[in-house]
């Protein structure tokens, strides 16, 4: 089984050299430390700035200068900054390549719901229904179970959509999985993870094809 | 040409109960501290704020929030206020949460005399819910409207008389477009400079856009996650 | 009877302090050069500069600075520069408050044709489309007859369209007029020029009340 | 992240007959010439241009015309060049004239994946007929759509390897919407700077819109109206 970490570090080994990618809050911020070294890749963080860093030296904090998360910090050579409108341009238009995001639950048809528990928790869908309307590549991370223990990986989404058939894979702490026709299809199983384990943790349409291999982390 | 006007009061003048208001930053980055303080002092209240977040319960807009200075926000996103969840949740306050993207670019379309267009975003979820839909290239858009404000009320790091502004960092966000948005636009300033003390080349908002700018008394910046690693990490 | 110059001097005293004005080519350009000293306006060139100053020093021309007309030109302090969505986001936004345009034609409920004379001339509508459709202060600039004396200002544009009902005055070598429900209203007459004269050389509706005064020019 | 292609050839590697190509510049002011000279070179046909301006009959896109390789211009003014002209009246040209605001919007909403706006250019004109109208305010505007690329070809004034762009003056023009909107987007530059070199906070067009880049070998920079005063005149 993996931990937030270990699910970070797998949605790392998709990236290409390259790409423009947009790392949501949460899990998805710690794939930035798992990138392999041959792999060039350029965070994009939706309130303006392409070529994002790593978190400023303790005293080199600059409030002029956070990522979508209100994080301190820094930009990297050959960085750009822009405002939000063109920031969403690049997203709309769909010039990044990967977006990784989380998610509180997700159906096997693709559908995502991740911004808004009725009558609880309201906290705003921010840019994620603009990201994953128009991304092409969605990845979403999240532990596969609640902390009731509930199956994230639904057949419908019981919370408000964030989008609608738009993830692609899904990258959780027990297996990964990818949005197909017929429901969610078994990829890879995390270590140490049989694939009873994932059945049982599944709500969704599972289907599971042949000998499921055992991540490489 | 000379929109320099001494100070925030000069500056919100005109500035009135029941108005719609747009105010640049996200987070607390890029937020117009000294109009916004000014307006607690005011009192304005039944406004309508066009802002991306509603700050913290203790700075930016959480401050007219105590006060219920505020009757609906226009936002994408709220998570780091408590009193603006309570007061959305108790119906005390009216709530507009529109994604980030379309809020960008319904300011920006508001300044850009473009009244409605289509996007992909929200489709499918709540947002969309009463709105036109339509398909192109085989894939949903809504359509959505442009928004424009009785003032705009925006903060740039330099600025001179002519209402020329740049931006420093990510405090540009939504500042420029909501500049081009507001019937009035206020621009309050880190430094105020002579007309020609900016690069022609390198403006980020054409003065055109601006109708008062003064520089500001102070700005406390606030951050409000202060993440930091230490020399020894790579 | 007024010259080109002369019908720039005249809309040059429409200028209020302030305000941002979009010259069109021909006549229009030279009202820049009539603007009273206590006036300050910025000239906005749709391709891409407020603050648009006079010709270069010869010698000193910039192929990279031009105006609309592809002319040469300086930019004043506190000039900027921008795109052409930019632009044009100005102009259709309405934050120009005055638009100086020539015309072949303009009917008397405000209609401007000035880009296409079918078979024979095809230039194009460059940003006068725009310009005529967003402004809320069109000013056309243009010699009161053709150069076969028939009138320009007519019942009916005979020419493809720019704009419809836009216009909201026209001066010209003759007269002064405005637009309004019921027609060409005469505001003032060019000096030495007759109503009798004007009369002729409209063939719009054309109203007249009471004494119509000289231009002070 | 390396976009840097030895020049022209490489940059133009793909480029086929019967493709839809934008090229930014105002007149002469900002058009990627290197380019132009190579698809002169090349021969490719066919070509639907999306270009502000034709060029004059010896320049620019002009020499295109010459040898006959468009077959569809895409344009708001044209009358600089009696090729074009003749090309266009005897039918041999097929034209789409479409205001330039318009044009520029369409550039930037196809990159800013917006595929359909409204806008009041045109409305009641020939540019208006078949498309359809709607009021807005009680003004009425006109559904305009999107416009791409298989290539865009723009000119700027410094950039570097990741493909961030900064222009000189007016030379900017319509080279950062359709910088935007090309499938792929080649930038050819006066001169190629290391990253880091350009201030992140001062770039035009950022890099994430650009494919390709490479420094042109020569700029003639033809100045199509040299108007100039004497040191006399005020």
């Amino acid at each position: 089984m993996l931990d937030k970490n270990g699910i970070a570090q797998r949605i790392a080994q998709e990236m290409k050299d390259g790409w423009y990618v947009n790392l949501g809050i949460g899990i998805p911020t710690l794939v930035a430390n798992y990138i392999p070294e041959d792999v060039n890749v350029v965070f994009q963080s939706e309130n303006g700035i392409l070529g994002m860093g790593p978190f400023p030296y303790d005293g080199e904090e600059d409030a002029d200068l956070i990522n979508a998360g209100k994080q301190t910090i820094t930009a990297l050579p050959g960085a750009c900054i822009f405002d939000s409108a063109t920031s969403f341009a690049m997203i709309r238009g769909q010039h990044i390549q990967m977006t990784v995001l989380g998610a509180m639950e997700v159906s096997d048809n693709g559908d995502i719901a991740n911004w808004k528990i009725p009558g609880r928790m309201v906290k705003g869908m921010g840019g994620a229904m603009d990201l994953v309307a128009s991304a092409d590549n969605i990845i979403v991370a999240m532990m596969h179970t609640n902390k009731k223990g509930h199956s994230k990986l639904l057949r419908q989404c019981s919370l408000p959509l964030t989008g609608v058939s738009c993830v692609k894979r899904v990258v959780t702490n027990l297996a990964v999985l990818d949005i197909t026709d017929l429901g969610f299809k078994l990829i890879e199983r995390a270590p140490g993870v049989s694939v009873d384990e994932i059945k049982n943790s599944t709500e969704g349409r599972l289907i599971i094809e042949g000998e499921i291999p055992e991540m490489k982390i | 040409m000379n929109k320099h006007v001494k100070g925030v009061s000069e500056a919100l003048a005109g500035l009135e109960s029941g108005m719609t208001i747009m105010l640049g930053g996200f987070g607390l980055c890029g937020i117009p501290e000294n109009c916004i303080n000014k307006m607690v002092e005011l009192g304005v209240n039944n406004l309508t704020c066009i802002s991306n977040n509603a700050g913290v319960d203790d700075f930016g807009l959480g401050l007219l929030l105590q006060k219920h200075q505020i009757k609906k926000m226009i936002s994408s996103y709220v998570g780091e206020n408590d009193e603006f969840e309570r007061q959305m949740l108790s119906g005390e306050l009216e709530v507009d949460l529109i994604p980030q993207g379309s809020l960008a670019a319904r300011c920006y379309m508001g300044g850009a005399g473009v009244p409605a267009f289509f996007t992909p975003a929200g489709y499918g979820t709540e947002v969309g819910e009463g709105k036109e839909v339509r398909y192109f290239n085989g894939k949903p858009h809504l359509l959505e409207s442009a928004l424009t404000a009785d003032y705009a009320i925006v903060k740039a790091w330099k600025g001179d008389r002519f209402g020329n502004l740049v931006y420093k960092g990510t405090a540009r966000n939504f500042n420029p477009a909501m500049a081009m948005a507001g019937k009035i636009t206020i621009a309050e300033v880190e430094e105020l400079v002579e007309p020609g003390e900016l690069d022609p080349n390198f403006i980020h908002t054409p003065g055109i856009f601006v109708q008062r700018i003064f520089q500001g008394d102070k700005y406390e910046k606030r951050i409000e996650q202060r993440t930091v690693r230490t020399k020894s990490e790579s």
